[in-house]
């Protein structure tokens, strides 16, 4: 288990916290470690900054990220890493799509240039969005509070991805998949990072498998050509018992 | 240089090679499994599939160990019921799929085998060792008179071959293994009991505290176990417990062992491994003038 | 930061810093043992002495394992008659010699301790746990009537503190300490018996077929029995098994040891380790705010 | 454990062979392997022969010994190691005394200019004198069939040491206790190769010890000054059981 100290913590939205700490690790875009909160839990979260200066952009969704919220500067954290295989990265135009904590792990991806599609339930959960230009960036909100009104798909008709050189995408399996089906229609290539339910980070418990892949090894980010054979994705899931369910 | 094959047989089952995927290591998906499979297990064996749904522990369920691994996963399980579709999917590969129970009684173990028969598997495979749940796994694996009704009952009931899967954790594996002796096989062996503290969180890194220690770390644990028992009673014995290598296969083989199963090898070495235990199985044979695996069994057991 | 201190007491043994040397590593010669307490050590524990000389095992009596060895010396020693010199030239540095003795019956044991005393010894530790000669150690250790047997006579017999040490490989290592609750503090653990088999030998390493694994794979193991004893008894408990490093000491002591062993690190890093884990452990007690190893003693285990 | 085939073999004396493979590791001179004959027993031996071709020199002293000289050309031998801290080497001119079998661990120092100092029981096991050039070789015989008829002092006696930059020694311990109090008065530095039980050979199980140091680990080679501080030096030694003998 790796220990560091937490340096400070922003406030990124009513849910969203980014915490900062020192880890003299070379990390790359996409990847991820497993945070350990003792006495609570242990979960996954994408290095959202990867710099000199690490940092991870949590959502408070239930014990074991809220315990990790409820922690001050100074306090030790916890964690192993780091995991996954990373985003490929290009040289010229790219587009990133966030659904909501979605833009962590695309966080280390933006620089001047980068075109940002955030997504999120409503205007007080966007992430980010002010780290791209005005004129690089689309909202879109569930509610209308801000931006198009609608989901991702809303806002990917409002632009000409095959401009792009590469589009980088993360959010909720659904978000995903319907996006997936809408860069396959429009035929251009793209990254995507998954999430699934993970337990050991490592590729050996199977809870986070996807069509035969592990997700913690094989991903987070996939390509589309991989997507293609995965015959569960954005269709089953296995619960944290193993349990099929339907996504 | 002479033509080798590494086909071996276990009881009625009839394998490719002796590289079987352990029970608990990435089995619980059937798409996974079937993957394996084509990567060239032989065999695949299911996670311990129990009566009810069980989500097992809460993580972390597992932290490093010198050249090993602790695990306390918990029994996690989806239940026989809907166990079905998963085993329909791994079975697409057309290679065995061996099937693992636990329970805490005969009854129990009986009624799992006979709905596991039911989805086709090809053996069922006891796990009477789990180290990590109260009431199940080692709990019932080192009682010998329980093993033995365990294992005569469902000899009774189910056709498919039947293996035992014993535990190292216990004064003399041999009593266990006498008391399996209608099992069609030995599974030497689980996971050994540990613990890991984290100093800086002044506590144990497993939810559960408690959890089995696996991976190379316990190799010479388990050949001793094969090696025992082999010498002991030559009964059909799958060896597992650190196997990384071919060269681990080989020890395990040379101790008695007529297959091996692989798991946390996987992290390791991924799910490519079982080619290359394969292909360099194969080469090891031929250079050293093995034509078969039975030439290979026991033969480095001192009488 | 605040000032720290390494020393501990072990019943009335007092030491400098927990880091004991374990019987078997480097303490047959009076001179080695002497160079080990000036290196750091706290004290050493000789060699497992019996009544009659006894040659061991002809080479190989090691062998390689996964992050540790496999040995069967085979007991091997001079005989109590001889041993008097070694202890007078060990005593030599002013700190504490333990006296190890191994024997089959309670007669013999108590034969041994008494002549131990007569050297002076400063504790002597019960060797109940040898995995690999017949008729000694874990034969005598798996049998919770004769240790408690052993135990209950010494303490009669001789007034410098007992120290137990006890074998993992039991299904119980709970029943075995609580028969041994006379003694001044229990030592866990020995080591885990285990086999090596060379493949292109086609045969087992150690001439003796068995031998017994130690080294940081058996860290786990060893930490399981410590926090399980101490849990349920809370008695005084040397930790040993796989101690390499000072986050190892301080894993053993959170665990509930009052002090540790050090045995296969002297082959990893050299007689040298005493002295770096002293100051290593200082450092993370300053760095850490602990002022005493007792302010770690258990602080790991979950109630 | 590390296996090789045995490439040849050549007899050096009646008891004396020397036995060639091939083996690619860095192997300095004075270096040991511990060499084990399965179902026969293991035994430390030096490596005569360093460059890429490999070989040890091996005389038939007991059970084991013997059983490696039964051995023929393309039987696997089995070993582990390289063990032991090296002869360090000098530029200059050197002495090389060995005594017995001893010569074995001084041969990879032999070179063009090097003296030998040949001690043998009789002319029949003088090992490796052909390979020094005769204006540089003295020979010893305890029985006088060859050479100076005494020990290695009486050859000493002839030389004028101080003339060598550095002095290296192997043979039996009394031998070299011998040489070691010679050298003392003389006053000439010296590095000596001790022989004593070996069980582990690496550093663990205290049979080769000697005054404090580990024979396999510390040694087998050590300086005058070294020797100086350890009591049981010529002196005392333990037998396989561990009990203290003189010797
Ligand atoms: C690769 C990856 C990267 C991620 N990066 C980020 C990120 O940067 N930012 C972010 O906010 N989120 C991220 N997530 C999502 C994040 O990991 C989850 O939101 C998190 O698991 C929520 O955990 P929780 O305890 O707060 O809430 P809950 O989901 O309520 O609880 C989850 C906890 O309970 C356990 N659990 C779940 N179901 C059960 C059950 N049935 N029985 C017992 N235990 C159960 C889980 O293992 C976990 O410990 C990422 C996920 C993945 C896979
Ligand atoms: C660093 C080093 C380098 C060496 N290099 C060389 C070399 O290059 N060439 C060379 O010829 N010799 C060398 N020797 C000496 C060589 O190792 C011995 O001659 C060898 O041990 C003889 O073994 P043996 O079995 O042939 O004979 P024996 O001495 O009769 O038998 C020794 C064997 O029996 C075991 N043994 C000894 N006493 C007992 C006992 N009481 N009970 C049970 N077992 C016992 C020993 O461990 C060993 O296995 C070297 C020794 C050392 C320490
Ligand atoms: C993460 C994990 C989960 C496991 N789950 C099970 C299980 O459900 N049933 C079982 O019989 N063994 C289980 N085991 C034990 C393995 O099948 C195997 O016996 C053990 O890990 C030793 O083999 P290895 O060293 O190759 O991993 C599990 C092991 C690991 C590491
Ligand atoms: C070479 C060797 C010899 C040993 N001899 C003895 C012995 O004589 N008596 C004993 O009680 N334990 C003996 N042990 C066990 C150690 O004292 C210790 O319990 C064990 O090795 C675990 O500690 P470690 O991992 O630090 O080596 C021996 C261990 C080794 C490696
Ligand atoms: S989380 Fe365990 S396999 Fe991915
Ligand atoms: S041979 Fe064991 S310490 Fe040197």
């Amino acid at each position: 288990m790796i220990t560091a100290f937490i340096k400070r913590k922003e406030r990124k939205t009513p849910t969203v916290e980014t915490i900062y700490f020192e880890w003299d690790s070379g990390i790359l875009p996409g990847q991820f470690v497993m945070i350990w909160v003792p006495g609570v839990g242990e979960i996954p979260m994408s290095i959202s900054h990867i710099g000199r200066e690490k940092a991870f952009t949590v959502k408070n969704y239930g014990p074991t990220s809220a315990a990790i919220q409820a922690l001050s500067p100074g306090d030790r954290i916890f964690f192993r890493g780091p995991y996954g295989r990373p985003f490929q990265t290009v040289s010229g135009r790219i587009l990133l799509i966030g659904g909501g904590s979605g833009m962590a792990s695309l966080h280390p991806l933006i620089n001047n240039s980068s075109f940002g599609l955030v997504a999120a339930r409503s205007k007080e959960e966007i992430l980010f969005a002010d780290e791209f230009t005005d004129e690089n960036l689309i909202i879109t909100t569930d509610d209308g509070s801000e931006g198009i009104k609608g989901n991702v798909i809303e806002g990917l008709k409002k632009i000409d991805l095959k401009k792009f050189d590469m589009i980088y995408a993360c959010g909720p399996e659904v978000m995903l998949y319907n996006a997936y089906l809408y860069f396959r229609k429009i035929g251009v290539n793209a990254q995507l990072s998954l999430e699934r339910t993970m337990k050991c980070g490592i590729g050996i418990c199977d809870s986070c498998s996807i069509g035969g892949f592990q997700l913690c090894r094989d991903g987070p980010v996939f390509f589309m050509n991989e997507l293609e054979e995965m015959q569960e994705f954005g269709n089953f899931k296995l619960t944290y018992s193993g349990k099929r369910v339907k996504i | 240089m002479k033509d080798s094959s590494l086909k071996t047989e276990i009881a009625s089952l009839k394998l490719e090679n002796p590289h079987i995927l352990a029970s608990g290591i990435l089995d619980e998906n059937g798409y996974t499994m079937k993957k394996i499979l084509e990567e060239g297990a032989a065999a695949v064996v299911t996670k311990s599939i129990g009566m009810d749904e069980r989500n097992g522990y809460q993580a972390p369920v597992i932290a490093d160990a010198p050249a090993g691994l602790i695990n306390a996963i918990g029994l996690a399980n989806p239940g026989i019921e809907s166990f079905g579709d998963e085993i329909a999917i791994a079975k697409g590969s057309n290679r065995p799929v061996i099937g693992s129970i636990f329970a805490s009684t005969v009854e129990e173990f009986a009624n799992l085998a006979i709905r596991m028969q039911k989805y086709r598997v090809d053996a069922i495979e006891l796990n009477l060792s789990c180290p990590h749940v109260k009431g199940f796994g080692s709990e019932v694996g080192s009682d010998p008179d329980l093993v033995e009704q365990i294992v005569n009952e469902l000899k009774l009931k189910v056709p498919v071959p039947i293996f035992a899967k014993l535990t190292p954790n216990v004064t003399n594996i041999l009593d266990i293994a006498k008391a399996a002796h209608k099992a069609d096989a030995l599974v030497l062996i689980n996971t050994v009991r540990a613990i890991r503290i984290d100093i800086h969180a002044r506590m144990p890194v497993l939810s559960n505290i408690y959890g089995g220690l696996s991976g190379p770390a316990i190799k010479p644990i388990g050949l001793r176990a094969v090696y025992d028992v082999y010498r002991e009673t030559g009964f059909n014995i799958i060896g597992v417990g650190g196997i990384e290598t071919h060269e681990d296969a080989v020890e395990y083989i040379m101790a008695g062992a007529r297959a091996v199963q692989i798991g946390t090898a996987l992290m390791t070495k991924g799910r490519k491994i079982f080619g290359e235990l394969n292909s360099n199985l194969l080469q090891f044979m031929e250079r050293e003038g093995y034509s078969s695996i039975d030439d290979m069994v026991g033969i480095g057991v001192v009488k």
